[in-house]
């Protein structure tokens, strides 16, 4: 069965949630991969958008996380200030997902500047919630697609603390959320074992050659490298048919 | 608007048209570029297409942002030609996070001069930006970070509807515009409908801003397109889809200015050069919901 | 309720029973009498009758408070009995100002273990409180007061309407609800109606508690008499001003508990010893307000 | 014609306001004299309740702050920590009204406890709102009965502070607000010059003798004092036919 990467990031990326758990959602990948353990194994999923809607069950594939969509039917519409800070600094955010322009083995992720902080070379959006998810989201989940630009040995800007950054750990740092804890790439799937990027997982038909060509540092393995199960038929129709009909976000 | 612009606004100043997503008030900034202001420090979490219009116009000094892109399409290319080492002309910038920035307004629309939050341990922001520093807890002994607080000369909210005396109501997303508002030295609010005050008054809970913190109210329906109103108007993200093409490229970014705001004397000939399709793609279908009993 | 109350509370806890003025749930508090539960360290910006009841009762070792009265009326006489020189056995007294006691609530909703207010220069308060604190503002150098984050063990939500799973909307004042419910480590939601979740979503800017907040829901109309629901019953102000004579004298207020609190079994027959005349009497006149429009 | 000392008070408290004021009402006399200068000069006054009711027009003349009766057709109703936060603390509220058990020279006001903090003869409702209020409100007034029990030379505790309290003055403390203005009584009217308490106006009827007698420590007396008008009957009228017609607080 043919599939493309980003439908398997999204598939293996929904099996990451919980049912009922409470998601800070972001846009695109990780959109699609709550929606689709909401039609799953996961009907009781809350997803929380930084935009101030809770409980949210959008009709048609949000375009920004602000979409009118997310607020029609929601279970509550809440200021900023509150999901900042009675849901996320409070703690009640259980999951959160993040991706980058850069991603380092400590899951450190750049979305601010390529390149000199004061004289970039690429001047990126910047933290946007990323910043307060990182450092709050009682489990964070990476989505990135792995090759040597995006996956460096040094992030140019530490937009958001991963596991390790400037010199401490976030225990020394006193971060209340777990860090990074699993990245979900194009190529495979890492677990960050002591705070370090490790792959345990890769797709059918990617080659370790490929994985390790495409990070910017010399990857970790596990010992017991496992290949991902593939997305069933049943997971593919639900994606292309339902969820991202307009392929907005699965290439 | 033309009026409540000009004599709330001059070069220099310190402004917000506030707004996440919803209720961003391109009328307001279309004037402002229309009226020509310079040197102003633009704030906003979300600069969006507005502030890339108003920076691209040179009416911008300084930017004050905690994410600045398309959302979902591309970058804002009028702040990266002026942002990037290859650029000849900078503005300043001034950079949070989202959570810093909404920080910011609730010490404004407070009365502190700081907000105190869990936040930046380990991330190369506060580094970036010295005005973000350090508090310690006097119970647990525990560093938090704060942000200083953000008294923006004018903040222009737009709203659905609104009485004469500036009693503003909004539902959907209500982003920072309560604190944005209550941070504000002047106020202007934008509605869509202008309504009798005992509209108003017939369901208080939706009140976001009271008239006495007003100073401007202006009736301009559809003045958030290429945004949207919930429950008026969606989001036209087609508009948001072109405009990567149409920014990428400095001609075709002064060609649009010059349509859609040099070229118009306000919104209403704004939205005859839209055209009636646009408007009726975008018309809101309605979605009612049920009142609730005030009595006693 | 009875299970609610009995599996959520222990002796020794710290809980809130929110609502200002409005939204009182006596409900609540008279189960947690029936039950005996003791050594609670109850909490509310006003400690109202039904704290006093409490107090009466024998349940609370400790009261946390902004302002101990009957408003409008006079005192709280079960608390005076235990806080006067003359009194021979006493509780013990933690006390702020109303505005302390709202930025203990928002300490403890927001997840910081203090909240900076501009407050208590000048006045006894922060003396006769060593809670009260001071921190320095990094940008001017102020001086600010402090207070500690409240994290009760268990809040008493009163709402209009809620779902099966804890959403609640609120309408009418709202005083700190919002912030106990958040800043609690368990919730009870107690509604006068419990909705289908559609009515939830169909306006969704009226939901004040999450359901994903809430541990157990209770439908208990009439549940606030004396106090009121708005939309739904009057305070029962006549009953305020009798409270005068019935709390004053340590008998009439334990012939009152006996019959009213321990004479019952749960709310239903509470409301019929008060009979169908009173009801009648609070029984809120409609006044209805329009719904909005959540299309796009 | 014959009137009561209350009603004295609430038309004298009546004309310290302009039309268009944003008030921070109390219950009582405060309440009875916002909702005279509504009927009279000030029809545009903005009454706001530390409850959360902005801009309210009562029905019935409330027994409580919370009164539903201040709910129904007010401009707006917001949670008590944007009342304290964005409208008190932030320096919107430009008039406050304040009473107590006792007060001194200075204007500080005790609503805490008769005698010992720790072991008091009489133990008072406490602070609710009175404390923030004397601090930021623009303009402060006080209504109080005057009698040597609550005119002091001391009070047993500073709930609310004045023009000088714990051996500072407002300056030095750096108090925002205004602090007491104008002290209104059932026998006259103090002006608070040099942050202290002097008899400015006495009532028609009321002997100076009276005054100095019913004060706790030698008032001082101004030199211009002048006689406060007696309300006009059709004043009387509004207070007793409509403002107040159970007489709750209109003795």
């Amino acid at each position: 069965m043919d599939f493309s990467s980003s439908e398997l990031m999204a598939y293996r990326a929904s099996l990451e949630l919980k049912d009922a758990d409470v998601v800070f959602v972001g846009i695109g990948l990780p959109n699609l991969a709550c929606n689709l353990a909401r039609e799953t194994h996961a009907p009781n999923l809350c997803l929380i958008y930084e935009s101030g809607a809770v409980g949210a069950v959008p009709e048609r594939l949000p375009v920004s996380i602000g979409d009118p969509a997310l607020v029609t039917d929601s279970l509550a519409i809440v200021g900023m200030a509150d999901i900042f800070q009675s849901y996320l600094q409070r703690g009640f955010i259980e999951v959160g997902f993040l991706g980058g322009a850069q991603v380092d083995r400590w899951g450190n992720i750049n979305t601010t500047v390529i390149g000199d902080y004061k004289n970039p070379k690429v001047r990126l959006p910047g933290s946007g919630g990323a910043c307060e998810i990182a450092i709050h989201a009682r489990k964070l989940f990476l989505v990135m697609k792995m090759n040597p630009k995006s996956f460096v040995e040094k992030c140019d800007f530490i937009t958001s603390p991963g596991n390790r950054s400037n010199g401490k750990t976030r225990k020394e740092w006193g971060l209340p959320g777990s860090g990074p804890l699993t990245a979900i790439t194009d190529l495979g799937v890492c677990t960050f074992i002591d705070g370090e990027m490790t792959l345990t997982e890769t797709y059918p038909g990617v080659s370790l050659e490929k994985i390790k060509t495409s990070c910017g540092w010399p990857l970790k393995i596990a010992s017991d490298l496992k290949t991902c199960p593939p997305p069933s038929p049943a997971i593919l129709k639900l994606l292309r048919e339902k969820l991202d009909p307009q392929k907005l976000f699965l290439g | 608007m033309r009026e409540a612009i000009s004599s709330s606004l001059k070069n220099g100043d310190q402004i917000v048209i506030e707004g996440f997503t919803h209720l961003i008030c391109f009328a307001a900034g279309h004037e402002i570029i229309r009226q020509g202001f310079k040197d102003l420090t633009a704030i906003r979490l979300t600069p969006d297409l507005v502030y890339d219009q108003l920076i691209e116009a040179g009416c911008v000094k300084k930017l004050v942002f905690s994410w600045a892109g398309n959302p979902g399409v591309g970058s804002l290319h009028a702040l990266r030609r002026r942002s990037e080492a290859k650029s000849t002309e900078r503005i300043e910038l001034e950079e949070y996070s989202h959570f810093g920035m909404v920080a910011r307004f609730l010490a404004g629309s407070s009365g502190l001069p700081f907000w105190p939050l869990s936040n930046y341990k380990g991330s190369d922001l506060a580094k970036a930006n010295p005005l973000i520093r350090e508090i310690v807890c006097p119970y647990t002994g525990e560093n938090f970070s704060t942000v200083p607080a953000l008294n923006p000369d004018l903040a222009i909210i737009h709203c659905q509807r609104a009485d004469k005396d500036g009693n503003a109501q909004v539902w959907g997303l209500m982003g920072t515009q309560k604190e944005a508002a209550f941070a504000a030295k002047k106020v202007i609010v934008v509605a869509e409908e202008i309504v009798d005050t005992h509209v108003i008054r017939k369901d208080p809970n939706r009140t976001l801003v009271p008239g006495f913190r007003v100073n401007h109210v202006v009736h301009e329906p559809w003045g958030c397109h290429p945004s949207y109103t919930q429950g008026f108007y969606d989001r036209d993200n087609d508009f948001y889809v072109q405009w990567e093409e149409i920014s990428r490229d400095t001609k075709t970014y002064k060609n649009y200015l010059d349509e859609f705001v040099f070229g118009v004397r306000d919104r209403k000939e704004y939205l005859q050069k839209l055209g009636e399709k646009t408007l009726a793609r975008l018309k809101a279908k309605s979605r009612m919901c049920e009142g609730v009993d005030y009595g006693f």
